[in-house]
């Protein structure tokens, strides 16, 4: 599959998460967010930024519990909590906000 | 949790010549998870993983490095290096990078994770393991 | 509590078994396998490192790698007591855990 | 005793899905119980049904597809290292936009929590591979 940012076609992968980590942008992840029914909201492009930050420092999309605890510290306890966050990613805070942030699904084959 | 299992996770071999590091770390991310006491064992080649200044760009290879970094957040804070395993290869603690863990029971305080052993220290501490994996 | 090591490399061209007799504890057991087997051979590089050890380790090998290999029997160390796999499950119950040097 | 087998490199190049194999039927012979075998880093392809080894030569994928019929063992195949290396069943295969599945009868794609498990709950852990 593929987004259209702008005339450009950016390629994904079957389960919508970006092929080329590069080619992400704020234009893209609206139109991620889109695919996925999610509405962006200021809090929401919080989490993204945090999820971004948190990929560059440790090459690692978080698992979920992970990404709960550093976005309390870093963000509040009025996002960082799993209640918060599930809601504003029905599918899943860590694999949805990844797919949004233009990161990789995170390695939490449990 | 009282029926905690001590796992450890040997790591013996250098990162990037062989999948073996990453996919070792790959392993620990998950196992951190399953509320096991948890410790990782860098002997031999394995005390190549933690050098600092890794940089990939020349070999088109993901760094995954800076991820030993994150062990801490996944509640994984016991990284023992074999002392003379590094001496061997003409390297010091000092060449390793930082790797901390927040103690949430001291007021969120930064302590080392890496634990520099000697080789007695090392074999006390794979004696006193459940479950031993190695990579 | 004892732990029952298994050794797959040749000692003549990686340190695994080296490592292994330098971490191992009295009581433990070591198990040459595949390659392993080569550091049975006495008169070797290795084999005053192996005969040392044994003083308070036990040495096993896999008898079917040891033939399959050719080591002539009268040249392995009497110190190194062959099993078949069936031994190899023994010795794995009979320690409390098991270590591969990978 | 429960045995739990992990089997870390890819057959024919390295013994240890052999030794693996060996070792297994000499466990259940003797009345233990091995009722999963892990397979990670290249030994997910031992999984592969594409293997086509010469007549002479034993058929490392059959011979642990027989085994685990038999004996009910659960052949889990690690999701992270087999999609890395090809090998996909046929869930994984329709997900990802490929038009082929490999993955042999008697394995299971799973993740590496299962392998945590059987640290966890059985007996004993015993590694092969280089």
């Amino acid at each position: 599959m593929a987004y259209q940012v702008n005339g450009t076609a950016i390629e994904a992968d079957e389960e919508g998460y970006i092929v080329n980590l590069d080619e992400w942008s704020k234009e893209l992840a609206a139109e991620i967010a889109k695919a996925e029914n999610v509405e962006m909201t200021e809090n929401h492009w919080k989490v993204i930024e945090f999820l971004r930050n948190y990929y560059d420092e440790f090459q690692l999309a978080p698992a979920v519990r992970v990404l709960v605890k550093n976005a309390k510290k870093k963000l509040g306890a009025d996002i960082g909590n799993s209640k918060t966050l599930e809601a504003m990613f029905p599918d899943g805070a860590a694999k949805q906000g990844c797919k949004i942030a233009g990161l990789p699904k995170p390695t939490g084959c449990v | 949790m009282p029926d905690a299992k001590k796992f450890l996770y040997v790591n013996r071999k250098a990162p990037y010549g062989t999948i073996y590091a990453l996919e070792s770390l790959e392993v620990v991310l998950i196992a951190a998870a399953f509320e096991q006491d948890v410790s990782l064992a860098f002997l031999d080649d394995g005390v190549f993983q933690l050098t600092k200044d890794q940089n990939t760009d020349g070999i088109g290879v993901k760094n995954f490095s800076p991820t030993f970094r994150a062990l801490g957040d996944y509640e994984v804070t016991k990284l023992f290096v074999e002392k003379e395993s590094l001496e061997e290869r003409g390297l010091d603690p000092s060449d390793l990078q930082e790797i901390t863990w927040e103690d949430e029971d001291a007021d969120w305080e930064e302590k080392p994770s890496i634990r520099i052993v000697s080789r007695a220290e090392m074999a006390d501490i794979m004696a006193d393991q459940d479950v031993v994996l190695s990579f | 509590m004892s732990t029952l090591h298994t050794v797959n490399k040749s000692p003549f061209g990686d340190g695994a078994l080296l490592s292994c007799i330098e971490h191992c504890k009295p009581g433990d057991g070591v198990l040459l396998i595949e390659d392993g087997v080569y550091g049975a051979l006495s008169g070797s590089a290795i084999s005053d490192a192996v005969v040392a050890r044994a003083a308070d380790v036990t040495f096993y090998l896999l008898e079917g790698d040891a033939k399959a290999r050719g080591l002539p029997e009268g040249k392995l160390l009497g110190q190194v007591t062959p099993v078949g796999y069936d031994g190899f499950v023994d010795l794995v119950t009979e320690h409390d855990r098991s270590q591969s040097w990978l | 005793m429960k045995f739990g087998i992990v089997v870390s490199e890819g057959p024919y190049t390295h013994q240890a899905a052999d030794t693996a194999y060996h070792f297994a039927k000499a466990a259940l012979d003797k009345g233990h119980e091995v009722p999963r075998v892990f397979f990670y880093h290249d030994g997910v392809n031992v999984s592969s049904s594409l293997t086509v080894p010469p007549q002479d030569e034993r058929h490392i994928q059959k011979n642990w597809s027989t085994l685990a019929s038999e004996n009910e063992i659960d052949l889990v195949v690690c999701i992270a290292a087999a999609q890395r290396r090809g090998i996909l069943d046929e869930n994984e295969a329709k997900r990802q936009g490929k038009d082929a599945a490999n993955l042999a009868e008697g394995f299971r794609i799973s993740g590496l929590g299962q392998l945590i498990e059987m640290g966890i709950e059985y007996d004993r852990m015993v590694m092969f591979g280089d």
